[in-house]
């Protein structure tokens, strides 16, 4: 009997799936402070600077907002904390090199890369997530689980593509001119990309058959069992979305920043996660404009101390949002019965 | 407890009966020399591990060809071990290499690791260590004669930078300086900003980024925003990718005025450097070395090694580890004590000098037992008493169409 | 030769245990994931090497300050972030110990890139004295043998105090609040007061272990106090056992033996490739241990369960 | 057996491998019934439910819906077989809306149009169209039960397990909620319930069930069953105070 009620208390704490649209209050008031904020730094460092700094700040959160798309489903949904998620970006990254150095075309390689790392992510399921959860392993247990499996894909791909510096050889420094303000091509690509990414997962959670089971799934396992939903049916599907958006995200910011090592996942790692709970767990609405958020608050922070400083703001802005704002930016508090 | 002790025991007698079976005669004629290669293989740094790796095992090729050339019975091998980037894992990696037998120990690549090296295990067994450093803190440790640095240390890279930019830019000229916010950065922007105030220069703004950040638009912009007559940039390649990238976009940079530091000193511009971040730059290389015959022939070795592009400080690894091979050959011995005795006999001054092209006849010279200057690929190695390089030739380089040329020589002290 | 090597290992064992032993605390009796140990580990060797160095005090006098301050921090860090959800916590956690990585790398006060040096001038003398008393019962020709006994007797002390504590009324509140924190509170308990004790404490184990650190590394510069210490810290706790110190002992000595031993291998593959092969390794034993023996190797199967 | 929409013989199950929670209990359940399981804490009867659902995998026993075997099946292919389960807590999808809980319902019979659906659900609990486009855990305790048993009840199920659907009720829901279940029941609804709230939930039911320890201590029709001494003695006693 303790264990379903430890279960269902786990569901009953974590905030899940939700809609954006009915979630307005917080974000328009987190929009409303970003606004004031933004006056106040155009005040005290002319419009220039200040919106030099938000477009940074933009193209710096769409990096990592886009990223943690694939790891705010995978935890929202599966209640898992995948700390092997920043390495199946690099394994995104690394296939495109590998099919491109099969004769692939790079776009062709690109999406097969993607492919290729949705099934790695399903086959992760077959063979690590789901024997675990029939099991019935605890969350450390699933923790430290992730974290080998995180050390099994940098390290297999540094194994065979060694840890020197690559490129996927794109044009990183032309950029776009909007007025004094310029934006780099790659990461205006980024931003779309990021966005549009966002959108579409926003929008097949909020209005498809398998959108709405999956948040039904994550709102409430068992409910989701019994109401008659193919449960293996929405993880499969899960792993192979998030597997595909790490791919996507692994990809672009390869292409985009231009140079990259197997590391590259796992230093970014701990943003993901922070943009995933800034922005609520599940939404991926939530973990791009956590992103956003971290990332203009990165930047903006540039204006006023050393840019060396720029990670502990990030870290010090989510600690202050996890105590004045558990839920997260698009979250929503679970009632407990 | 005790049964853990135990264990721990047993694991420890059978790893010395293994030691004790395949130990040799030690000193006994040939020579078999072991150099321990301590490499950032995986960590922060891992960029570093396959460059490093690649130029010491070329060293060990060179070598026993010059030995086989020589008609001297000497075998250099290489060991290696993950060092990691990290203090605490550096010591472990370095005692797997003392237990292999390594005489001298090439790397690690930052002062922490060395020091933790230093006075954890090397100095006490008199190796050798050889590490790609920079900082002056070096300097301030007791070693024991045994660390040999093969790169400049910051106060005299500073100077020739100083120099660079006077000669380029002009005297008293505003300067923005960027760095990687880690010790090489932070040490040699320091010395930087000293010496080039203490000529009457200005400083602009002074830069420091986070090397694991994804986009650096931010430092870039601020540091073109001063509008400075010049950039003295401190950087690996991997992040320069990135920040040389965004300093392009912001539409106001020019290359021309950058000098760059030594470690992003290369040959020929890596690829995943955009050339537009680097294209004019100048820089400065400690030793004399570009333009050399000897720079020439480990290029073109270099590439036709194949396998990982050239790096920084890729010629100053091989070096050190010729440099030991040398030193091993004048002791006779594979003893490091021996061979930390005779490494001021492979760099005299006034002895005959040999190069990388010449090696075969300066393993014949120092077999011997006589004196000789053996010429690196980065440059003559002078070592002061702390076994710092002395060496006040700096070769001021600017990359043209994506190669390292050699403008001028300045002479620093 | 190689003994050395051991025994570099069995000294890495001990102040992980002690790190560890903390981590137990948290985790595994008051059901807290606590994410943020090397930051309190990191908070209490600087505070040592500081002291030190920067103000002359003596290495001994100076182990308490640090173990005082990292409590502080312990009990700080608890009263702004013990309300949250554990989840939360935990990242609340890792983000705290982040700060303070950053801090020490940036600040003036700790050295910041040039970190702090020469400190441990006081082991030295005691680690000199301890050679050639132990070279009379033949053990002198290894230079760590000194930390090594010192760290195990610290760590055998301390893991007996924890299991001795465990056994008070004290302990038996913490296996409470973590079996049903509404329940115990129902008790009359004030558990956010326990839960902060526990933090407190673990924080002053770190700071012990942070002191061993300095000293084994004998240079203090943040990046060795990064959150892969409080990974490795979970990782060989699960190994050995939830809720089990004796675990702790038994984890540390195993990932270490495993760690390091796997630098033994002898291959025939490029230095770069037999790096990645030994993290290869390490995944794939962190993946078959959590789905062979989930409970760890002295846990008990129905105390390996942390109420979220 | 013929009649019988749901048979359970002999079933035995439990949470742990060496604890069983059910030992060998036997049920029918009519078409058109309301039978009501009743028993004191501790009894198995939520584990029932569960089980029946497959929530719980039975180690043995028979369980039977119309003439299929649906022992150890998948809950999701269980209530595709025509079970419809309302569990006792947490019951609604919170952070959905009622019409999206109700449209999640319909999941196991595609066949059956979502409209026509919806449009019963609704004139069956007017309450619900008021709040179709609110968040299922903004609902009141009451309005949350009527969603649970609309979402159960979406793809017509041949039985409806309810457990315990007045629990934690106001008492004047109560009633409310024992109204509610005779109106699905007059429906066309065969219903299988758990009751806390024994004498109450006995006297509207055709059959009843006490389950004691795992086993079937009394059975019989409903009212007679509340009625009983014995059993009011041994299991209805402080339960409805």
């Amino acid at each position: 009997m303790t264990d379903t009620t430890q279960t269902e208390r786990t569901e009953a704490r974590a905030s899940v799936l939700s809609s954006a649209l009915a979630a307005l209050p917080r974000p328009a008031l987190l929009l409303a402070v970003l606004i004031v904020l933004l006056c106040a730094l155009v005040i005290a460092f002319g419009p220039v600077r200040a919106l030099q700094a938000t477009v940074n700040g933009f193209v710096a959160g769409s990096y990592t907002g886009l990223g943690a798309i694939g790891l705010t489903l995978v935890l929202g949904v599966l209640k898992l904390v995948n700390f092997a998620h920043g390495d199946l970006l690099v394994t995104g990254a690394y296939f495109t090199i590998l099919f491109a150095w099969l004769g692939l075309p790079l776009p062709l390689a690109m999406l097969t890369a993607m492919l290729a790392t949705a099934a790695l992510a399903l086959a992760t399921e077959k063979i690590i997530w789901q024997p675990l959860r029939l099991a019935k392993a605890g969350s450390l247990q699933l923790f430290l689980s992730a974290i080998g499996l995180g050390l099994v894909l940098r390290f297999t791909v540094q194994f065979f593509a060694g840890s020197q510096v690559r490129t996927l050889g794109a044009n990183v420094v032309t950029s776009i001119a909007i007025g004094p303000l310029r934006l780099g091509t790659l990461q205006a690509l980024a931003l779309v990309v990021g966005i549009s990414a966002m959108v579409i997962v926003g929008l097949v959670l909020r209005f498809t058959s398998i959108g709405k089971e999956m948040r039904a799934f994550a709102d409430n396992r068992a409910l989701a069992e019994v109401s008659g939903i193919d449960t293996q049916h929405i993880i499969n599907v899960t792993w192979i979305a998030s597997g595909f958006l790490a791919a996507l995200s692994g990809i672009l910011y390869a292409t985009a920043i231009g140079s990259f090592n197997p590391n590259f996942g796992i230093t970014l790692l701990l943003s993901l996660f922070a943009a995933t709970v800034l922005g609520g767990i599940g939404n991926p609405y939530g973990a791009l404009v956590g992103g956003l958020v971290i990332g203009l608050s990165q930047e903006w922070s540039t204006l006023l101390f050393n840019a060396r400083w720029k990670p502990a703001v990030g870290f010090a802005l989510l600690i202050l949002m996890l105590m004045f704002m558990p839920q997260g930016i698009f979250g929503r508090a679970k009632r407990r019965s | 407890m005790s049964c853990k002790i135990g264990r721990l025991a047993a694991w420890a007698a059978v790893s010395a009966l293994a030691i004790v079976a395949s130990a040799q005669g030690a000193g006994a004629e040939p020579l078999d020399l072991k150099i321990g290669a301590l490499l950032e293989s995986t960590g922060p740094l891992s960029e570093l591990g396959p460059p490093a790796e690649k130029a010491i095992n070329l060293s060990a090729t060179v070598a026993n060809k010059a030995a086989k050339d020589a008609g001297v019975e000497a075998k250099v091998t290489i060991v290696s071990a993950d060092s990691q980037g990290d203090p605490q894992a550096a010591l472990s990696a370095t005692r797997t290499l003392v237990d292999k037998g390594a005489s001298c120990i090439m790397g690690p690549s930052t002062t922490p690791e060395s020091i933790s090296v230093l006075n954890g295990i090397t100095m006490q067994r008199k190796i050798t260590l050889w590490p790609l450093a920079s900082s002056t803190r070096l300097r301030t440790v007791k070693d024991d004669g045994t660390i040999y640095r093969p790169v400049p240390a910051d106060d005299l890279q500073s100077k020739a930078l100083v120099k660079a930019i006077e000669n380029h830019v002009g005297k008293g000229k505003a300067v923005a300086i960027i760095f990687r916010n880690e010790p090489y950065g932070d040490a040699l922007s320091k010395s930087f900003t000293t010496d080039w105030q203490a000529e009457g220069g200005t400083i602009s703004s002074t830069i420091s980024f986070d090397p694991q950040q994804e986009s650096f638009d931010s430092e870039a912009g601020q540091a073109v925003d001063t509008n400075p007559d010049a950039y003295v940039v401190i950087d690996y390649p991997e992040t320069y990718a990135k920040l040389g990238a965004a300093l392009v976009r912001t539409g106001k940079f020019d290359a021309k005025k950058v000098f760059v530091a030594d470690a992003l000193s290369f040959a020929k511009v890596p690829d995943n450097i955009p050339p537009e971040a680097l294209e004019g730059a100048y820089g400065v290389a400690g030793g004399s070395p570009t333009g050399t015959d000897a720079f020439k022939a480990f290029n073109k070795l270099w590439d036709e090694a194949g396998g990982v592009a050239n790096a920084s400080y890729t010629a100053n690894s091989f070096d050190a580890a010729i440099l030991c091979f040398l030193s091993a050959v004048e002791a006779g011995s594979t003893e490091p004590g021996a061979i930390r005795d005779k490494i001021r006999s492979v760099t005299k001054d006034g002895a005959p000098q040999f190069t990388i092209e010449t090696l075969a006849d300066a393993v014949k010279t120092a077999a011997t037992g006589k004196e000789i200057d053996y010429v690196g690929v980065s440059g003559a190695f002078r070592f002061k008493d702390n076994g710092d390089p002395s060496s006040s030739l700096y070769d001021v380089f600017q990359y043209q169409g994506g190669k390292q040329v050699k403008i001028e020589q300045v002479n620093v002290k | 030769m190689s003994i050395d090597f051991w025994i570099n290992v069995g000294v890495l064992a001990g102040i992980y245990g002690i790190f560890t032993l903390g981590l137990q605390l948290n985790a595994g009796f008051t059901g807290l994931l606590n994410f943020g140990q090397a930051g309190f580990m990191a908070i209490g060797a600087y505070t040592v090497g500081i002291l030190v160095v920067d103000r002359g005090w003596s290495l001994w006098l100076a182990l308490p300050a640090g173990i005082v301050l990292a409590v502080l921090a312990g009990l700080f860090v608890g009263i702004a972030s013990l309300r949250l959800r554990s989840d939360h916590f935990a990242i609340a956690t890792i983000a705290f110990a982040e700060i303070v990585r950053y801090t020490l790398q940036n600040a003036a006060f700790s050295g910041g890139n040039q970190g702090v040096l020469g400190f441990d001038a006081e082991w030295r003398a005691v680690s000199d004295w301890m050679l050639p008393w132990l070279a009379t019962i033949g053990l002198g020709a290894y230079t760590q043998l000194p930390l090594f006994i010192v760290v195990w007797l610290a760590f055998v002390a301390l893991l007996l105090m924890m299991k001795g504590l465990q056994a008070t009324p004290w302990g038996r509140v913490l296996r409470g609040i973590r079996e049903d924190e509404d329940a115990t509170a129902a008790l009359g308990k004030d558990v956010f007061a326990y839960k902060l004790q526990s933090l407190a404490l673990a924080a002053a184990l770190a700071a012990v272990a942070g002191f061993f650190v300095a000293l084994n590394v004998t240079y203090l510069y943040p990046t060795v106090f990064d959150p892969t210490f409080t990974f490795f810290g979970y990782a060989l706790l699960v190994l050995g056992g939830f809720a089990s110190y004796g675990g702790v002992a038994l984890g540390s000595v195993l990932f270490w033996t495993l760690l390091e031993g796997t630098r033994l291998i002898e291959t025939s593959l490029s230095a770069g490739q037999q790096a990645s092969l030994r993290f290869i390794i390490v995944g794939v034993f962190l993946l078959l241990i959590s789905r062979l023996r989930p409970q760890g190797l002295l846990g008990n199967v129905n105390e390996m369960r942390v109420r979220p | 057996m013929s009649g019988q929409v749901l048979t359970v013989a002999g079933l035995v199950a439990g949470y742990v491998p060496q604890v069983d929670i059910l030992n060998g209990v036997a049920i029918t359940v009519a078409k058109d019934e309301i039978v009501t399981v009743v028993g004191p804490n501790g009894a198995g009867k939520s584990t029932l439910l569960k089980a029946l659902v497959g929530l719980v995998t039975p180690k043995s026993g028979r369980i039977a819906l119309e003439d299929k075997d649906i022992a150890g099946l998948a809950p999701s292919t269980i209530v595709r077989q025509g079970l419809g389960y309302v569990p006792q807590r947490e019951n609604v999808f919170e952070t959905m809306p009622v019409e999206e809980n109700l449209e999640i319902g319909l999941k196991p019979r595609r066949d059956l149009p979502l409209r026509l659906r919806l449009e019963a659900m609704y004139a069956l609990f007017p309450r619900l169209r008021e709040r179709r486009r609110q968040m299922a855990g903004s609902l009141s305790g009451g309005e949350r039960q009527m969603l649970a048993m609309a979402r159960a009840l979406m793809p017509q199920p041949k039985v409806l397990l309810l457990d315990e659907p007045t629990a934690g009720l106001a008492p004047r829901f109560v009633d409310l909620m024992f109204e509610q279940v005779a109106t699905i029941n007059r429906s066309g609804v065969t219903i299988l319930m758990v009751e806390q709230n024994a004498t109450r939930a006995l006297a509207m039911s055709h059959r009843g069930y006490v389950l004691d320890l795992g086993r079937n201590a009394y059975e019989g029709e409903g009212p007679a069953l509340a009625r009983d001494p014995k059993v009011a003695d041994l299991y209805l006693g402080g339960l409805h105070g």
